[in-house]
């Protein structure tokens, strides 16, 4: 009845069975996902700077400095026709699936050309279209929605595509996330559980949302594989999430990756100073010191492929780019006021009689 | 045409709405193997599957979850709360998930999800198996609410809600489930009720009772009481609480002049106090009277039959009411 | 007298609660490490402790529950919502648990919790984080509820809420936290303000204006300008809604004859109906024009500014209708 | 950090560390069990028959009939200080705990003696003075309440005392459930979470519910031990909870019990029929032939420290005690009609000012 799961991570023989997906990565991919790194960690610091110096209008910014190998790692290996939904530490990821980046700053600064036409901020958007699923601000609730569209792709025969969902630590305490992770576990969804453990929930440390420490134990009682990986390795990341999407695609259903990391910052761009009054400043500069982008560039340099001219810090493109992308959301126009009564509802007669 | 319970009718337009169109698809509690609680699935599973007809944990927030990610992905699916009362584990899917989708993609996704289950009192359910609260989702922009009183209407507004773009709400009243049957119009009439038209079950001239739901019944037998009284009452059935049909309501005010609104659900905070509000605002100066309001008091569905019987209202109780309307 | 700003009034009531009382505690999300996310409980770890000032994990429904459970032990919970909003997640055990408690017990068991957050727009905050769906308790038996305007008021109605033997949802309002001042006694005068009086904040001939929360401020912007105008408006700040001062209410209309109801969250459904519905039926000879509701437009509070601003209510809106209801 | 945590019942040293309990019941205590055993039964066997007979007036009937092992070894170690949150398939419980059978006999009849004079239905009910706490229809939904009135109880210094809930394996899918055991995890509180594994929640087979099959299992991500134990075995399951208690006195926290059973009949009276459809009539067949009665009965003959005498099926006197409850109910007054509006709110002034 039950087979008794282990942490794959645990068991040698699968180890020593599971290819690398990572040796198969070429130089233009390990030079794109370098890049990427660095587009988050930009969209970061700009958002910040802009905010501090009061440019921002409206809205908190949650920063996503320390955690950019997750969100590169787990991106990467998405197809267009896979799904996401990222919540608010992952901005950069709705990028990485395929949003221009101009639109994902438009939704920073409200404007009538973000994806939700200014009606709802920060990471509450989404473009179906585009594989990416819209999240609310209820932690944990991303995770009932993302079971429901793993259903519609079975419905369609569509066994290729999986679907990924982000959630720190904290919010696996929730019903929301029980009740979706156990939905997905008694269905064998093609689901990805991709937990950015940063050790934090704002102020709340790891242990008083997870019992043990370990998000990972949690996958135990779903019946689904817990994945414990370093998160500030952009390649091991990868790895773990390209083999949960074979997993997914092979209809063994969904796995829990638990991305061992630390949110460098505050919880928000207003918790600075609080944010070094809850926890041991030591802490935060241990964490400083694993930074993932120096990480993966003295990883390349080290492979020999790559010579340091290849690798700028940053790469001038990513900055224009992140440039660009600001300017033209802060000349797009505002939403007119009377849209704010627009799409309550769906006019359309619905299906034909 | 066939004749069938109200329960029937639910069974038969879904059954007919997942023949019709193969992105309709059931999911909850205990509705494949065993056919829902009442019944209302029984059958499903052998004729449409696994895949469509869905077996869920208990956990009303996947449940409603699942509906909102499939139908955000072009699904319609019909959720199932074993009793209505169970909404209220799911609730933040419906009122901030569901219910805004469309608002938050900025009208890019459609909601096309029906959450529906057996509702109300009078069967000594008790606390958590009588419950009608669908005053919380009138109140919250993007939903839809259905109640239908009869056979018909449960078979059309059913057809008409699965077909909607919008999440609707469909709130059935387990105490008509197998005690009234109606005259279903046969498949090929594409019958549908369409969401947001009340209907005049009786006419009449020297007061109005706005209701819905399983009081549509109690007006109806109070209208047919005060008729030996002389006093000619006019029934409307809203069907649908949102959209509501205020063209109706006023049109009849402005005949009858005299008005009670009539619901099942507790009266402080319900529905009544906004129609009657709509109503002062829009009618005023054809008021003879104050609008009325009956409802359940202002306490639970308690459990023994003479507490029950003191909080839920009665014919009775519409009957003295009218009388004090036409007198005023 | 001590000047404090609200924030600091709802800070110092509960911390003088918890001196006077041992059975008092708070529990939340980042309320004792961090003090809460607006500081409500700074400094309160440090002086009570971790038994008295508890981190919960990020569950709504547990941290509800809980204040249950401890309740019911005698203890005098005060459950912290990050943002009310969040109350969505732990809605069971608002409505199902915690308001019928003692009617389930037989009388046996008080309930005496608080759960209290920040709500209310303006400022930005959109869909999720600027929340006021305080209908949906209003409609709940049991349960009471409190929106303080002013410092002074957020101060006693805390103590009263801690005091009282059900469970309270008290409502603050975010826009106000750091925005407005007053004096509150000394603790020595053991000044509280009691669940269920309104206040009249200022007196007016001509119309009245009811209302609760920040929109009292509101109102009592318009009454000034309407000053200009000689139109006089008395302002009613309901405090609490549940229990509703009707008394106040109708003493104020049966005098003007003229009534707006006012809120912050939209319109249809409301409290604001129910409000007007029993004005009508209390007071309907008194009424020389028919009531009038401002709230919000039926939508959610969107992002942007232009298009928050165009949802919730404002103060030329207030004005605009004063004047209609005076000319009527 | 994150101590790995076992099932205690696989951890061999642990097994053989751990001192039996049954071992210290007198053979008094073994005839009250016996007869508790009984009581539960014929508290089923009464209420169905009434039912079919017409004379219940309102209400379903949810039987307790082959689960008599878990609440009679649950309940046994309780001390008066100790508090009980028992829910549908649990009436007898309440008994056990202290409340006279005639107040739960009313309380089935819906009569102004029950505890809930006639306000709320079958195991909606509690008593705080005799340690028992009300439950609502919505399962899980006692877990975090339970949480609370630990709270309490620390809050109060008494730890000596100890919070039981019971849920079916079917309520452990639920967001309720989760918050309350990831909230008695992260807190360590004096909680037992005894899991009454009837292998159905009304139609849904285990394996919908809970992905691996063991409830157990979900234990682990809550940082708190998960015993599998035979629900059938009355002793079994008392040793398991003496365990837990004991834990849990000591201040290590709360524990899962997974007491595997088997729901005989239908979920309630009205669901005979279907129940013998929607699952093996041969896999009803094999679990009633391990009815924990007799089997206590074998064991306790087995002993040879009882006579055949010394254990009737069924004790005349609990006949008799069942028979008397029921009459006192029956013949209770119904409540006044307007006592429906009292204690909707305590009117009382709240705390002195
Ligand atoms: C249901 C719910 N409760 C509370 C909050 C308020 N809140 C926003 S972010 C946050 C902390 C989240 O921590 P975690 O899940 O670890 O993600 P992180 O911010 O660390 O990436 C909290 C409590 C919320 N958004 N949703
Ligand atoms: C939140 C919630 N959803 C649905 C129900 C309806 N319901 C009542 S009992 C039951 C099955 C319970 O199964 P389980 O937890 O295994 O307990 P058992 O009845 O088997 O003892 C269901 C679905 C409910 N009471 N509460
Ligand atoms: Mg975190
Ligand atoms: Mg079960």
């Amino acid at each position: 009845m039950s087979a008794k799961l282990k942490n794959r991570a645990e068991t040698e023989e699968d180890q020593q069975a599971a290819p690398s997906y990572r040796d198969q990565l070429t130089k233009d991919d390990l030079l794109e996902m370098y890049r990427r790194m660095w587009l988050a960690r930009l969209f970061d610091e700009t958002l910040y700077d802009l905010k501090k110096k009061g440019r921002l209008r409206r809205g908190n910014v949650y920063g996503s400095r320390g955690q950019e190998a997750i969100l590169v790692g787990t991106t990467y290996p998405l197809r267009a026709h896979d799904f996401v939904s990222p919540i608010h530490r992952d901005m950069p990821a709705f990028h990485f699936k395929g949003m221009p980046l101009e639109q994902v700053m438009a939704q920073v600064w409200g404007k009538a050309t973000a994806p939700t036409r200014g009606k709802d901020s920060w990471s509450h958007m989404g473009d179906i279209s585009l594989g990416l699923i819209h999240s609310t601000s209820m932690l944990g609730s991303t995770v009932p929605v993302a079971c429901g569209a793993a259903w519609a792709l079975k419905l369609d025969g569509k066994g290729d595509s999986v679907v990924l969902t982000y959630n720190g630590e904290g919010a696996t305490a929730t019903g929301a996330f029980h009740e979706g992770a156990n939905f997905a576990g008694v269905h064998k969804l093609p689901l990805i559980l991709v937990i950015e453990n940063n050790q934090y929930a704002y102020s709340t440390p790891l242990e008083l949302n997870v019992p043990t420490g370990r998000v990972a134990d949690r996958a135990i009682g779903y019946g689904m594989p817990g994945i414990v990986v370093d998160g500030n390795d952009v390649l091991a990341v990868y790895d773990e999430t390209y083999h949960a999407f074979e997993r997914a695609r092979r209809g063994d259903g969904p796995t829990l990756i638990e991305c061992v990391t630390y949110r460098v910052q505050g919880h928000a761009d207003h918790d600075e100073t609080r944010a070094r009054q809850y926890r041991p400043v030591e802490e935060i500069e241990e964490w400083e010191a694993k930074d993932p982008l120096p990480r993966f560039r003295n990883y390349l340099l080290g492979t020999g492929n790559f010579s340091e001219a290849e690798l700028p810090e940053p790469p001038p493109e990513v900055v224009r780019q992140i440039h660009d992308a600001v300017e033209i959301a802060i000349n797009s126009p505002d939403p007119e006021p009377a849209t704010a009564m627009e799409d309550i509802y769906d006019e359309s007669a619905g299906v034909s009689r | 045409m066939r004749e069938m319970t109200y329960l029937e009718a639910i069974r038969t337009a879904l059954w007919e709405e997942m023949e019709r169109d193969s992105n309709v698809f059931v999911l909850g509690e205990d509705i494949a193997r065993l056919g829902g609680a009442f019944g209302v699935t029984a059958g499903f599973r052998d004729r449409f599957g696994d895949d469509r007809v869905v077996d869920t944990p208990i956990a009303e927030t996947a449940i409603v979850g699942a509906a909102v990610g499939a139908a955000a992905l072009g699904k319609r699916p019909v959720a199932e709360m074993q009793f209505i009362d169970f909404i209220s584990c799911g609730f933040d899917q419906v009122v901030n998930v569901a219910a805004t989708f469309r608002y938050r993609s900025g009208g890019q996704v459609s909601m096309p999800i029906v959450v529906r289950g057996p509702s109300g009192g009078y069967v000594g359910g008790s606390l958590y198996h009588s419950q009608q609260f669908e005053a919380w989702f009138y109140h919250v922009p993007g939903l839809k609410i259905a109640l239908p009183a009869t056979a018909e209407d449960a078979y059309g507004l059913m057809k008409a809600a699965v077909r909607d773009n919008n999440p609707v709400l469909f709130y059935e009243h387990k105490f008509l489930y197998r005690r009234i049957k109606g005259n279903i119009p046969s498949p090929e009439t594409d019958f549908i009720v369409p969401l947001g038209e009340a209907s005049i079950p009786r006419k009449g001239d020297d007061l109005t009772i706005v209701t819905y739901g399983a009081m549509v019944h109690f007006a109806l037998d109070a209208a047919k009481a005060l008729e030996q009284e002389n006093i000619s009452v006019e029934v409307i059935d809203l069907r649908t609480i949102k959209p509501l049909d205020m063209k109706t309501v006023l049109e009849s005010v402005r005949k009858t002049n005299r008005v009670m609104v009539l619901h099942e659900a507790p009266k402080t905070g319900g529905v009544g106090g906004d129609i009657a509000a709509r109503i002062a605002e829009e009618a005023f100066m054809d008021l003879d009277a104050p609008i009325a309001r009956v409802a359940a008091r202002d306490s639970f569905v308690p459990f023994a039959e003479p507490l029950e019987k003191y909080v839920l209202p009665s014919v009775d109780e519409i009957i003295e009411t009218a009388r004090r309307l036409h007198k005023f």
